[in-house]
């Protein structure tokens, strides 16, 4: 099948989104499409699947235009779409989410179970994952819920897949799983549309790359001729030095000791100190439990096993707010979910940890507040026309800025950042970087979970690895590579 | 330690399964230790009889919990809708042809209903809550306040609510027909299935090319329905349609539906979980009277009640 | 207390006609329906103008109904109050505009009421009582249900019927079901399960004992059945021999009486503190008259 | 382009704030055009004092909606507390140290709503359904379902409900000055904003370390407050206690609070929106008295009149 979008324009409201964009994809080939957040990528797939219908251009499927009223025709036609977003149901179990819509049901109209099952039991071992088909999709990590919506669009028998940023929640080793995948559709000529902000994986897996730039197209080409500085380049419309600047680490004191922490049948016996001025990166596969580790830490889980030192100081966090009195920030996986509240404006977001330092009286003082909003806007460069838009209404990245911003505002001496640039640009993802610089060089701790390998090495001064819910080694900023990492985060040893 | 994890997990999600049904156990233990003659055949004909009015509605509003919504309207729509079926057979129209065609009107009512929530985006709660007041409304001024007698004595439509079949109460024989019925639906195709995707995720359900506002038309329409069917129910039992029938019968039903382990925020949720939990009111109004209890110290104890299973049924989640 | 003068309406309502407004605790209940109907026939008879409002059965209601009322320029108010305690504000606050109050069916505690028009309840209550002690016997067992609590009809019926009961019957089972139906139908539902050797119920009304005979009939027991009001439902239940008698009000000649007394509040006649209005016991050998 | 939207959605964000407000102006109008009386000084004051209860309510209402919730126990909560206020009251405590009192057990019902739903983890619907039983049993079981009446002949108990000062009811005082420090606790205080957060995104509210569990026991407490507040002035005006106060006034509160423009999912809404709400439903009860309509056909008007005042809002907001 073969794909051609001219001249596409959107707007929502008054807000152009797409304006004018052009994108070919041919058959059997695998089509990056990148851009910084909010460029529009994922709304140009949604036109092309009928979730949003376009203002303005064509589509050509195979010489004829064509526009699908809703995804279910898209599909019906052979194209499937990956979402951004993970639409699992978390109540239904693995079987009932893969067929949502699709039950084959007998001539009485009643659902027939056993031959969903086989089905699926075939795509999966396709995919070599081996999920439960009972299980609860809420039970499930968030790899195995995005594994599970892979193999939901490959058993449409599509021929054309959109994949909209399918490996922000995967570690390398479930990536590896879906390049081969990907790999094996398309020596049976199923084109993929990739969508990522990994750039590794981008020269790793594609042909062709489409860059997008403020609702445009700025070129297609071919995956060979092109380079890492290239592509950011299109992407930003600037030059952009090194991806992860320069760190002149100088640990001072440990902020932060845990010793013997756990919480039954999560994660065991974890150790580390953090000192101030320092970052500790903190890797594992998916589920291994590093983001239950940081919960706990922070008070969100309750009761725990083992102890906690801030300062030299052994206390018991309770509950998150006597971890932010004790100085600790956390900067969760979920921006959207635990992060924001996207319908209060930017101001209210990041004064929202910091309320107690403007009240005096009972009475918040506005005058205070702004100006101490309007400082952090200022010195993490958010991009906003004003503190009262609407966190919804930001992009990503500015999203994230936002957030990071709000656990400034406390003067923190630990901040936790769980997958600080998942789903954020490269341009941002720079800027957040320089900003965690910053916060070391002020003397705050900081503890860095990630699952995107490059950016543990290249801003860790110690990485921990974290291995089923506990800790299976730690390495220097000089020791740590690539090998060592995955070593250990699959159960291997490595000496030193 | 996985293994371990999902051991410990589905006996969770058994006991949870469960949990209404060993409640209603203890339940039934608790009041035939104390009053034996609860056990007596008549009077557990009599618990189902006197169940079965919830049970239908509760159904219906299991269907629209599940979709995350509610329907505070299905006391009205059954006085509603036993109004007409009562002026149909006042005027002369066969008994039954009247019920079937209330129970299309409670029908239609629902859909009403339905069309505010998808097409007039309001939320449930809201247009039930209006149309609460409007079908209420409309009763009375179809009634002039006044009940609606003189109904004829048809045999089929005495047999309707006060009648046996094969020695079992009828209404309790069209509750667990109807749940059988509605079993099937809910759990068997693919309108179920529906109906939980809706409620579970209602975005990834429009995504999916799921016809939302469809599959919640049809479920209120279904709520007014069972509400209409349960109104045909007390018509014949009181030989007579009340302008105020039903009133706070929403609650009740409510009550059944959380009780029987369904989560209000939809999705989550098992029809035969309601029907326990109708039967866990039933047991405890009719098992309070058994014991003399007081009607007032009953509200205390119901809300009690409530509250103790609910919380026992998080801890369990827990 | 006292509304400010500047908001006090000209009382100037001397021109036009003369307006009765009539306030009844509810209307869900053919009792009230016919009761306000006798009003508005007796109205029109006088060439009088009749607002009604309708409380719901809601004290609170009532008391801004009353207001409402006030405000449209009644020269006279009839009140059939939800609560004969709560009602007593309302009085109060008509009473200080010097707008003359009738009370029908119930009475107010407090506050000015030139007359309440109404059954005389407690002897209602006594007839039943008699009526059950001539058709089961003394000492039998019988069960009360009650009509809304605080309300002086159900006082004054429940008295009555005890003033009988408490020497010559044994009273096993007291319940209210708040003058409805469908209650009515529950409450004796638990009431037959509690109690399985009940011989007769005294209802404070008909709906009541109407829904009472239903659950009787379901449980396949034969127990007799006394209502209170004389409603067209009893009438022909007692007529097919379902009801076994009801105490009959007259709530048509209720409103006449109290409009009729309204006007004569009006042209400064003197009324009497209280307006009785006659009882009957019907039964299955009178029912026809 | 980007001044066009903000400018655009300005104005969407002022006439959403003035919809509920034109809706009442537009009530006023036909109202008055029909019957000139509506708008005489007295009728407008006891418009006031008519609306005062209502609006108490649902003050404190707005404030758990807000978070998120929904608060069904508010009717009972305020007869069980006046029914207490009323027996210190006949056991001769003075009057306003009675209504003092009362109102802090009503807060302290609505803490037990908040408990049940912090610590608890219940669904507010059902925990409040619950205690809306239990509290309307425990105002029977103590009063015997009998009013509770002679309350003495204190002046300032009777200004309470029935008075005037300057020559404005003093219930309508009451519900104005309740606004002014509502108003500066939602909107000038971390409380105020705080509340906001949690219906926002409790989740967030949580991680941004406010005490999530604390903030909804006070609101709750602070809607148990209010909703006691006004059982005493309906104490008042009423010269007694009805065990059978307040049913549905959660209807009508939660009516006034979703008119006002405050959505049900919380985090978004104002308390003057609130009051207007309370405006248009005293002046719709009142406006439909004065131009005769029945009663029963009210109920009618009023349904509709919800659904039309929702789906224009929806409209606007879209
Ligand atoms: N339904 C919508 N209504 C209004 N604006 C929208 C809607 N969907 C997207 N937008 C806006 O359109 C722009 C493009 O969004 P889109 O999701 O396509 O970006 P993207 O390139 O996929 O970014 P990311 O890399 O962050 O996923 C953004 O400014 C976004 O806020
Ligand atoms: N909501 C949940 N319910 C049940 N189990 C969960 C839930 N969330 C996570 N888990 C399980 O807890 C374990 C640890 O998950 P965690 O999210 O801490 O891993 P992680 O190392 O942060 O990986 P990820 O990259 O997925 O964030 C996994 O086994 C996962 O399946
Ligand atoms: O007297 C009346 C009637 O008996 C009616 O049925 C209920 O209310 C009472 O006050
Ligand atoms: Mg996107
Ligand atoms: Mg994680």
């Amino acid at each position: 099948m073969k794909i051609s979008m001219e001249n596409i324009h959107k707007a929502f409201g008054t807000n152009k989104v797409l304006e004018g964009v052009d994108m070919e994809i041919e058959s059997g080939e695998v089509h990056a499409l990148m851009g910084e957040n909010g460029a529009g990528k994922s709304t140009l797939m949604k036109i092309l699947t009928g979730l949003h219908q376009k203002d303005e251009g064509t589509v050509m499927i195979d010489g004829e235009a064509r526009t699908f009223a809703n995804p279910k025709e898209a599909e019906e036609f052979g194209i499937a779409f990956i979402h951004q977003e993970l639409n699992v149901w978390p109540d239904l179990t693995v079987l009932e989410n893969l067929f949502i819509n699709k039950e084959p049901v007998t001539k009485f109209g009643l659902i027939q179970t056993k031959k969903m099952k086989a089905i699926a039991n075939e795509q999966f071992e396709k995919l070599a994952v081996s999920i439960p088909l009972h299980k609860e999709a809420g039970q499930c990590s968030v790899g195995e819920q995005q594994m599970i919506e892979i193999a939901k669009a490959l058993m449409t028998d599509a021929k054309v897949i959109i994949m909209d940023e399918p490996s922000a929640a995967l570690t390398d080793r479930e990536i590896e799983k879906l390049f081969d995948v990907i790999r094996s559709l398309k020596k049976q000529g199923v084109s993929i549309v990739y969508i990522s902000h990994r750039m590794e994986e981008i020269f790793t897996i594609c042909d062709r790359i489409t860059v997008m730039r403020d609702g445009q197209t700025v070129d297609t080409t071919p995956i060979p001729e092109t380079s890492f500085d290239d592509v950011v380049r299109k992407m930003v419309g600037r030059e952009l030095t090194d991806r992860f600047p320069e760190r002149t680490p100088e640990p001072g004191e440990s902020v932060l000791e845990v010793k013997g922490l756990g919480r039954k049948g999560v994660f065991r016996d974890v150790h580390f100190t953090a000192r101030a001025g320092e970052i500790v990166g903190v890797a594992g596969l998916m589920g291994a439990g590093r983001t239950e580790i940081m919960r706990t830490l922070f008070g969100l889980d309750g009761k725990y096993e083992g102890e906690i030192f801030v300062n030299g100081q052994k206390v018991d966090v309770k509950n998150p707010s006597q971890a932010v009195k004790l100085g600790l920030g956390f900067i969760t996986e979920d921006r959207k979910g635990e992060g924001l509240v996207l319908d209060f404006p930017i101001k209210d977001n990041i004064a929202l940890p910091s309320l107690r330092s403007f009240t005096k009286n009972s009475l918040i003082q506005e005058k205070e507040e702004q100006e101490f909003v309007d400082m952090l806007i200022k010195r993490l460069t958010v991009k906003t026309e004003s503190s009262k838009t609407e966190a919804k209404n930001l992009s990503g990245g500015n999203q994230q800025k936002v957030v990071i911003a709000k656990w400034i505002g406390i003067g923190p001496k630990v901040l936790i950042l769980d997958e600080p640039t998942r789903g954020v640009d490269v341009g941002a993802k720079r800027e957040i970087y320089q900003l965690m610089n910053e916060l070391t060089d002020r003397g705050v701790a900081i503890i860095m979970v990630s699952s995107e390998l490059p950016e543990v090495l290249g801003m860790s001064d110690r990485v921990l690895v974290v291995h089923e819910g506990t800790i299976a080694g730690e390495l220097n900023r000089d020791e740590a590579d690539q090998e060592k990492i995955m070593t250990l985060a699959t159960g291997g040893q490595v000496n030193g | 330690m996985d293994s371990a994890i999902k051991g410990a997990k589905q006996v969770g999600n058994i006991t949870q399964k469960l949990g209404p049904f060993v409640g209603l156990l203890a339940l039934i233990i608790v009041v035939s230790i104390f009053n034996s003659s609860f056990l007596d055949p008549l009077n557990l004909l009599n618990l189902f009889r006197q169940v079965a009015i919830n049970a239908l509605i509760a159904y219906g509003m299991t269907f629209v919990i599940l979709t995350g919504g509610i329907d505070l309207s299905v006391g009205s729509v059954l006085a509603l809708s036993s109004a007409l079926m009562a002026g149909m057979m006042v005027s002369g129209l066969d008994p039954i042809l009247s019920i079937i065609i209330g129970c299309l009107l409670g029908a239609v009512m629902g859909a009403v209903n339905g069309l505010l929530v998808t097409k007039g985006k309001m939320a449930p709660f809201i247009a039930t809550l209006a149309t609460m007041t409007m079908f209420r409304g409309l009763t009375l001024v179809y009634t002039d306040g006044n009940p609606i007698t003189g109904l004829g004595d048809s045999y089929a439509f005495q047999l309707f609510g006060r009648g046996y079949f094969l020695g079992i109460p009828v209404p309790a024989i069209t509750m667990f027909l109807a749940f059988a019925v509605l079993w099937v639906i809910l759990h068997k195709t693919p309108f179920g299935r529906k109906t939980y995707a809706i409620g579970g995720n209602e975005k990834a359900a429009l995504i999916s090319g799921i016809n939302v506002s469809r599959v919640k038309v049809m479920v209120y329409s279904l709520a007014g329905l069972l509400s209409a069917l349960a109104g045909a129910i007390l018509v014949s039992r009181l030989d007579s349609a009340q302008p105020t029938a039903g009133e706070a019968y929403e609650l009740d039903a409510i009550a059944a539906v959380v009780l029987g382990g369904t989560s209000l925020s939809g999705g989550r949720g098992l029809i035969v979980g309601t029907l326990i939990g109708a039967l866990i009111i039933g047991t405890l109004n009719n098992g309070l009277n058994l014991l003399g209890v007081s009607s007032f110290f009953q509200m205390v104890v119901k809300g009690v009640v409530i509250i103790i299973a609910v919380l026992i049924d998080r801890k369990k989640a827990a | 207390l006292q509304p400010p003068e500047w908001a006090k309406p000209s009382s100037g309502n001397g021109e036009g006609d003369v307006k009765v407004g009539l306030s009844v605790s509810t209307l869900n209940n053919p009792f009230f329906v016919s009761m306000k109907e006798g009003v508005e026939q007796e109205a029109k008879a006088q060439g009088m103008e009749a607002v009604v409002v309708d409380a719901q059965n809601d004290a609170a209601k009532q008391v801004n109904d009353v207001e409402d009322l006030i405000q449209q320029g009644v020269d006279v108010l009839l009140i059939n109050p939800t609560d004969s305690a709560a009602i007593s504000t309302a009085v109060q606050s008509a009473n200080s505009l010097g707008i003359p109050v009738i009370t029908l069916d119930r009475s107010a505690e407090k506050g000015d009421v030139e007359t309440l028009v109404s059954s005389d309840n407690e002897k209602g209550g006594e007839m039943a009582g008699k009526y059950i002690v001539e058709q089961v016997g003394e000492g039998a067992k019988v069960a009360e249900l009650e009509g809304v609590p605080g309300a002086s009809a159900t006082r004054e019926r429940g008295a009555g019927f005890h003033n009988i009961a408490d020497e010559q019957l044994d009273v096993v089972a007291k319940q209210t079901a708040n003058f409805d139906r469908t209650e009515g139908l529950n409450t004796m539902e638990n009431m037959l399960q509690g109690n399985p050797d009940i011989e007769a119920v005294f209802a404070h009304n008909d709906e009541m004992a109407l829904g009472a005979y239903q659950a009787i009939q379901s449980s396949g027991r034969d127990i007799l059945v006394v209502g209170f009001d004389g409603n067209d439902d009893a009438m022909s239940s007692i007529k097919s021999g379902n009801l076994s008698a009801t105490v009959a009000q007259q709530p048509i000649e209720i409103g006449k009486l109290a409009v009729q007394a309204g006007q004569d509040v009006l042209d400064g006649e003197e009324v009497e503190e209280t307006i009785p209005v006659p009882l009957k016991l019907v039964t299955e050998e009178n029912v026809e008259e």
